[in-house]
């Protein structure tokens, strides 16, 4: 192979950021061509569809893990936060009566609060940021569940449920392209933006970066903000996808996020991988549950699979690198 | 397939954990295998989101009929639609969506029973005493119903004194324990317990073991768990009475009323098989043949 | 002595190793006798690491054949290495800072009684290891917090203690000062009596005279010159280590202007460091700070450049007050540091060369806050070019020599066009090439006008580049001295007052 | 104060390994005195007793767990393991019928093999931990689903479950009783054998522990198997304490297991803490959860009120580290 053919090669899976996802997205249309032919109804539009439905909440909240995992940190609350955001939502619009236009900055700002919360904890009290989301985890649940002493909330405006079912133009529902819109933004942040570098480098070496004169603690707090807002704007659009709201939704999300972005080539210990892999990784987990279900896998072997399924995509990097 | 002219059932329920769901899901698919029908079973793990994706993907695989337990009732109305939308019949069991009714509803009748179980062991301890509730997850509509129930028994008796009450999150056996434990320590002189699910009062009945009060509590339970009726039947222990849901019978009636919402019969919009109360005399023939 | 008359005890035949197509080592040959210093020379990136870790058993050879005592060796993990006799002290401090002192001496090798691990033995013998290198510290001190020189010592004493056979030092003295030196100095000439052959690396000319019986050249991977001695002129070494012939080591020195850029009134760091250092440097010029090791230059300078709290006194530049509160308080001003550790602090070594030099260059690769791909790589390959850093922009900076990551740490402050430049400790284990290109780098520097702060602790080195000599000693300071009136003798008394 | 009062003051905390965990254990002491005034039923002997009772499977958790987090790493899947291993003693013991003498040594070896897995993905294939554990909890999870379909099994031996209900002396179950030798032994172990100090050096920095010839790939699995083997030890005292087993018990018992081990003062980045303070975390978990239960606070307060605790607990320890 000629030197400029080499040069070329990079810097195409340099620009969608696949980074270490090369071998991720290999995987992901292996099981889609698996599944075309296991299964009659996996390939159709109409499924593809389903699919992008399917992984609008998680894959929002991959969004925000990303970030919080390229600065090297991590964050368990993302399910509470989800959930939080949702009852809060549901509080203002049908308990206190506010209009959507209100009543959604609401829920976006409470859990926004939370982020700031746990970043301020993580960057200034050096509280591990395992343990700081691990408590915000259980504050968040249990002020979700108080709002309403754990019972639902229905009784949404007729076109909130609409935004999440009708398939604008045949294909898009306003839900899916908000989600696309948060994975379209992120990617230009994280790649052309110099916020966006810091990430990076405030996730390779923190000391390098505060020696750099970035901010590493506004930083830090800016992420777990920015990550908690996101999996509120999850909350929303899970409440207009299910038209109604509960205290006990998104238990173990957080799991299901953390594993896409690391599937995705996002290494857990910071500094290395991205937007891309992680849309990858959100595709994976999305595409590996719709197909066991069309398959008519047992739950229980769904969840053995699924947990091969990540060791596998995990490990396999392993092999791509150069051993020592 | 031939007769029922039906090829595909899908079945959504909410907690294959919990027995309860798990015998329902039995019920369904041994008499549907029976009839040759094929059961699609998807289980929501407790998330009402992921149940909304499982069923769009039933809903892709072509099912005839659906059989449809909300995992915890806000998901309620959105698979209904969906369904609708497909034109494919929709049976609820145990639980009704609000607002998106579906072509019938099959469920016990959860006030009486509960109502039955503590009056049951309220007359066992004689009309009196200090009684303890250990609910199941605080909210759901098992946990408002039985409650509602079990007040009914105790408001009857002036001698009854509803003295502490705890929930649970997941009406586990081992939170029954934790929960009972903590509940003996704070009043030893308890007399009554009911728990809102048989595992719940399983993990009671343990503690009561601990404590060494086998004598002096009486516990009821609710819902029929194989486990409960196993140990109900052995006649001994602090645990002595639980309502059996029809679990099996529930299964069956689903899929009739599937097959005939299928082809466009009439079927009544509530369908109530009865919890029947179990004690140590009729536990032993519903653990060899659970109704 | 007549080591040569005996079998040596260890072989190197035709050792080869490979990082994927990246040619490390190729075919090198190499013999050590029981108790001789052989010298292991070359510029940054020759392999001299590389060879002792294959040695050592850390990483495992391409090819080639070692024998030790006579048999055929392959040490398959550094376990099997110690368990041989074979003990090396790295390049990189390998300490263990939450654990104390005793058990990073012993760590992996317990003394133990009835099973148990027995402290007080462990505790004695440390604190021996450790006084015959003259340093006096509790050996249940944990090491977080210890300087780097007696970091050093501690990894020094690790060693000592193993009684291996042979021993190979990386660089041990990088971080040590000449009291330090002389001590270690002395342990080796008793590991030699004793019979352990010693395999010695540094960057350190000088030292080599001192202690060595021969000495192996090697360039580019290769094994270039083998002298039977080491009593050579220094010249005739470095011209077989770089391949050509050296001009002067230090340029000579300009006269700086009148107008003072920086000035430090009466600083004072945290937990008391270092206080009461007032000083000022002039536009062009070159200013050193010496002290033994411990001094303080180190937080003194980490607090001009704002990385660490400041809790009296005030920075001024150009006149005015401009005390930092925090590192990028400080480069918005113009002053930059190229801090002492740069692995821990200079670089990320995941990242690419570009991306390093990227995150203190915002400004030059984009604009409003946006990054342009083509401006980041163009920036950084001028700046490779102009710094003569080995490496393209696209290599993870873990994968280059020390030496060329200073460079690049270096690279990607002057790149900012600053107007003080503070060095700590700039050329701590780099070779005599890349170094004559650092000084020329200070120099040029100077020459334009900006103010140039260095703090080393080679001695050479700060009377070489310096126009003036600050002194510290324990965290004050004891003098300034002209570039006239600094030498040796000077300098140590005042380090010593 | 005299130097000599100095070293005797450093020696003894250093002898309990309670390192960090002096401020966590003042705090238990005034947690204790607090609910002693506030409820009648809390300063009894059997109260105390009921807290050990109730600690018995958190706390032999949670030494596997202070090993695997000593040596820098993360066990999520010891809930799922827990429950496996007790699918496991029931399929053996009730549904093949096999006596207990070989029941338990079956699910201790199931347990074993998933942490040995565990660790050889960790040490050799170089998945993270996090994703390592994550996968084997999903697995697990499948697995103990599989044995019966979901369902629970009873009919144990009537001495299995009485050995956690007769208090031999009036005091000590057998459960509590193996739950406090496991604390002795690991204790021991961790402070007097080389292969206790090794996870130290491990935790430390792992290529300084390899350099030192310490072989890091099998201590690594090595934990993981033992941490996995308590996991499994703690599920069949759970089995006997419950007369029964089912396989969706011990969901998120690892996060309050981890909760325990970090507010006890070892650090998640490895390398420094221990049992002794572990013992102090999981008794604050054990105490706060009986104490929250005997005020009759409702659930979704108490998971507020545990979340402030995890993070107060933790947080308090930056105040008293000198600041840098
Ligand atoms: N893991 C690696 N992958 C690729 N190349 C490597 C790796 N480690 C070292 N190298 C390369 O091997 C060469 C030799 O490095 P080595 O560390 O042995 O040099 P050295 O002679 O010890 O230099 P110095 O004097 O700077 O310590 C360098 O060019 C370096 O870039
Ligand atoms: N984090 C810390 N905690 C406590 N003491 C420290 C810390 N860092 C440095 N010190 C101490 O501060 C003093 C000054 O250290 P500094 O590193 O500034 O000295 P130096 O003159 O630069 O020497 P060196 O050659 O070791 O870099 C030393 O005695 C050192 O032990
Ligand atoms: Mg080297
Ligand atoms: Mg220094």
């Amino acid at each position: 192979m000629k030197p400029a053919d080499v040069k070329e090669k990079l810097r195409l899976s340099e620009l969608f950021s696949f980074g270490g996802a090369t071998g991720p997205l290999i995987g992901l249309l292996l099981l889609c061509v698996f599944l075309s032919f296991a299964t009659d109804s996996f390939l159709s539009v109409r499924n593809f569809l389903n699919i992008m439905d399917q992984i609008t909440v998680l894959g929002i909240i991959a969004v925000g893990m990303t970030f919080v995992i390229l600065i090297g940190g991590i964050d368990l609350s993302v399910g509470s936060v989800l959930a939080l955001s949702m009852m809060v939502l549901g509080y203002l619009n049908v308990h206190v009566d506010l209009p959507m236009a209100l009543a959604i900055p609401g829920a976006l700002l409470i859990s926004a609060i939370t982020g700031a919360i746990a970043g301020i904890l993580i960057a200034y009290f050096k509280v591990p940021p395992f343990i700081a989301t691990l408590a915000m985890m259980s504050i968040a649940r249990g002020l979700a569940n108080m709002i309403t002493n754990g019972s639902q909330i229905i009784g949404f405006p007729a076109w909130f449920n609409m935004a999440a079912i009708i398939r604008y133009g045949g294909y898009l529902t306003i839900t899916v392209g908000i989600m696309l819109t948060v994975f379209l933004l992120a990617w230009l942040f994280q790649r052309y933006r110099q916020g966006g570098r810091m990430l990076y480098a405030v996730g390779g070496n923190p000391e390098v970066a505060r020696l750099a004169g970035i901010h590493v603690k506004r930083v830090t707090v800016l992420v777990y903000t920015v990550c908690a807002t996101l999996a509120g704007l999850a909350g929303i659009l899970l409440a207009a996808r299910l038209d109604a709201v509960q205290p006990s939704i998104g238990v173990a999300y957080e799991l299901d996020a953390i594993a896409a972005v690391v599937i995705g080539g996002t290494s857990l210990s910071g500094g290395t991988g991205g937007i891309g892999g992680t849309l990858v990784g959100v595709l994976i987990i999305g595409v590996l549950r719709n197909g066991l279900n069309l398959l008519s896998v047992s739950p229980f072997v769904q969840s053995v699979i699924i947990g091969l399924v990540i060791v596998v995509a995990v490990a396999a990097e392993t092999f791509k690198r150069p051993a020592r | 397939a031939q007769e029922t002219g039906i090829g595909k059932i899908g079945l959504a329920v909410p907690n294959l954990q919990a027995d309860f769901f798990n015998q329902i899901k039995l019920g369904v698919e041994n008499y549907a295998a029976a009839l040759g029908i094929e059961v699609i079973t998807v289980d929501a793990r407790g998330d009402t989101a992921t149940q909304v994706s499982q069923v769009q993907d039933l809903i892709t695989q072509g099912i005839d009929a659906f059989i449809y337990i909300p995992a915890g009732a806000a998901a309620a109305t959105v698979p209904t639609r969906l369904a609708r939308q497909a034109g494919i019949p929709v049976i609820n069991v145990d639980r009704e969506p609000e607002g998106e009714p579906g072509d019938t509803f099959i469920a016990g009748e959860s006030v009486m029973s509960a109502y039955e179980v503590c009056a049951h062991i309220i007359a066992l301890a004689g009309g009196e005493g200090k009684m303890a509730i250990i609910h199941g997850q605080r909210g759901t509509t098992p946990e408002v119903l039985r409650f509602e129930g079990c007040k009914q028994a105790i408001d009857e008796n002036p001698g009854v004194e509803l003295v502490t009450q705890q929930w649970s999150e997941m009406w586990s056996p081992d939170e029954g324990f934790q929960i009972a434990q903590n509940m003996l320590q704070a009043h030893p002189d308890l007399r009554l317990i009911f728990g809102q699910a048989d595992g719940l009062a399983m993990g009671a009945s343990q503690a009561v073991e601990v404590a060494g009060l086998r004598d002096q509590v009486i516990i009821g339970g609710y819902d029929g768990d194989i486990a409960a009726l196993e140990y109900l039947a052995r006649c001994e222990g602090a645990f002595v009475v639980t309502a059996t849901q029809s679990t099996q019978a529930m299964g069956v009636l689903a899929v009739n009323s599937a097959i005939a919402a299928h082809h466009g019969a009439s079927i009544p919009a509530r369908q109530i098989p009865n919890a029947v109360l179990t004690t140590c005399e009729n536990a032993q023939e519903f653990v060899e043949n659970h109704p | 002595m007549t080591p040569h008359a005996k079998q040596p005890i260890l072989t190197l035949r035709n050792i080869h190793k490979s990082y994927g197509p990246i040619k490390v080592l190729h075919g090198i040959d190499f013999d050590l006798h029981a108790g001789e210093v052989v010298a292991l020379l070359g510029e940054n990136g020759a392999g001299k690491s590389t060879l002792s870790n294959i040695i050592s058993g850390t990483v495992l050879p391409s090819a080639g054949k070692m024998t030790w005592q006579g048999a055929a060796y392959a040490p398959s993990s550094p376990r099997e290495a110690i368990d041989a006799g074979v003990g090396m002290i790295h390049q990189e401090l390998m300490l263990l800072p939450h654990l104390s002192i005793a058990e990073n001496v012993f760590v992996g090798r317990y003394p133990t009684r009835y099973g148990a691990v027995g402290r007080t033995e462990m505790e004695r013998r440390a604190k021996q290891g450790l006084l015959r290198l003259g340093l006096d510290v509790s050996p249940r001190r944990l090491v977080d917090g210890l300087s780097t020189a007696s970091q050093q010592l501690i990894e020094i004493a690790k060693a000592l203690t193993l009684d291996a056979k042979m021993l190979i030092l990386d660089e041990p003295t990088a971080a040590l000062g000449g009291e330090e030196t002389k001590l270690l100095f002395q342990q080796i000439a008793r590991l030699k009596a004793e019979g352990v052959g010693i395999i010695y690396i540094s960057h350190r000319l000088e030292e080599i005279k001192q202690i060595a019986d021969r000495i192996v050249v090697m360039r580019d991977g290769a094994k270039v010159r083998e002298f039977d001695t080491a009593d050579l002129p220094v010249r005739t070494i470095v011209e077989s280590m770089v391949g050509r012939s050296m001009e002067q080591m230090f340029p000579p020195l300009a006269v700086p202007d009148e107008q003072t850029v920086l000035e430090v009134r009466d600083l004072a760091g945290a937990s008391r460091t270092f206080s009461g250092v007032s000083f000022s440097v002039r536009k062009g010029e070159i200013f050193g700070i010496s002290g033994l090791v411990g001094a303080g230059r180190t937080e003194l300078v980490r607090a001009i450049a704002g990385a660490d709290p400041i809790t009296h006194g005030s920075i001024l530049l150009n006149g005015e007050d401009i005390t930092p509160r925090s590192p990028g308080d400080a480069i918005r001003k113009g002053i930059v540091l190229v801090p002492e550790d740069r692995k821990l602090q200079g670089v990320i070594l995941d990242h690419s060369i570009q991306e390093n030099i990227g995150y203190s260059n915002f400004d030059s690769v984009g604009w409003g806050g946006w990054i342009s791909s083509r401006r980041l790589r163009d920036f950084a390959t001028e700046n490779i070019r102009k710094f003569g850093i080995k490496g393209r922009g696209r290599q993870k900076a873990g994968q280059m020599s020390g030496g060329n990551q200073q460079k690049v740490v270096i690279a990607k402050w002057l790149a900012r066009r600053p107007r003080v430049v503070l060095l700590d400790e700039p050329t701590r284990g780099i070779d005599v090439g890349a170094r004559s290109s650092i000084y020329e780098i200070i120099h040029e520097l100077a020459s334009q006008g900006v103010a140039v702060i260095v703090v080393s602790s080679d001695l050479e080195e700060v009377l070489g580049v310096s126009n003036r000599v600050l002194v510290m000693a324990a965290g004050r300071q004891t003098g300034i001295l002209d570039h006239s009136e600094a030498n040796d003798v000077s300098v140590m008394e005042l380090a010593t007052a």
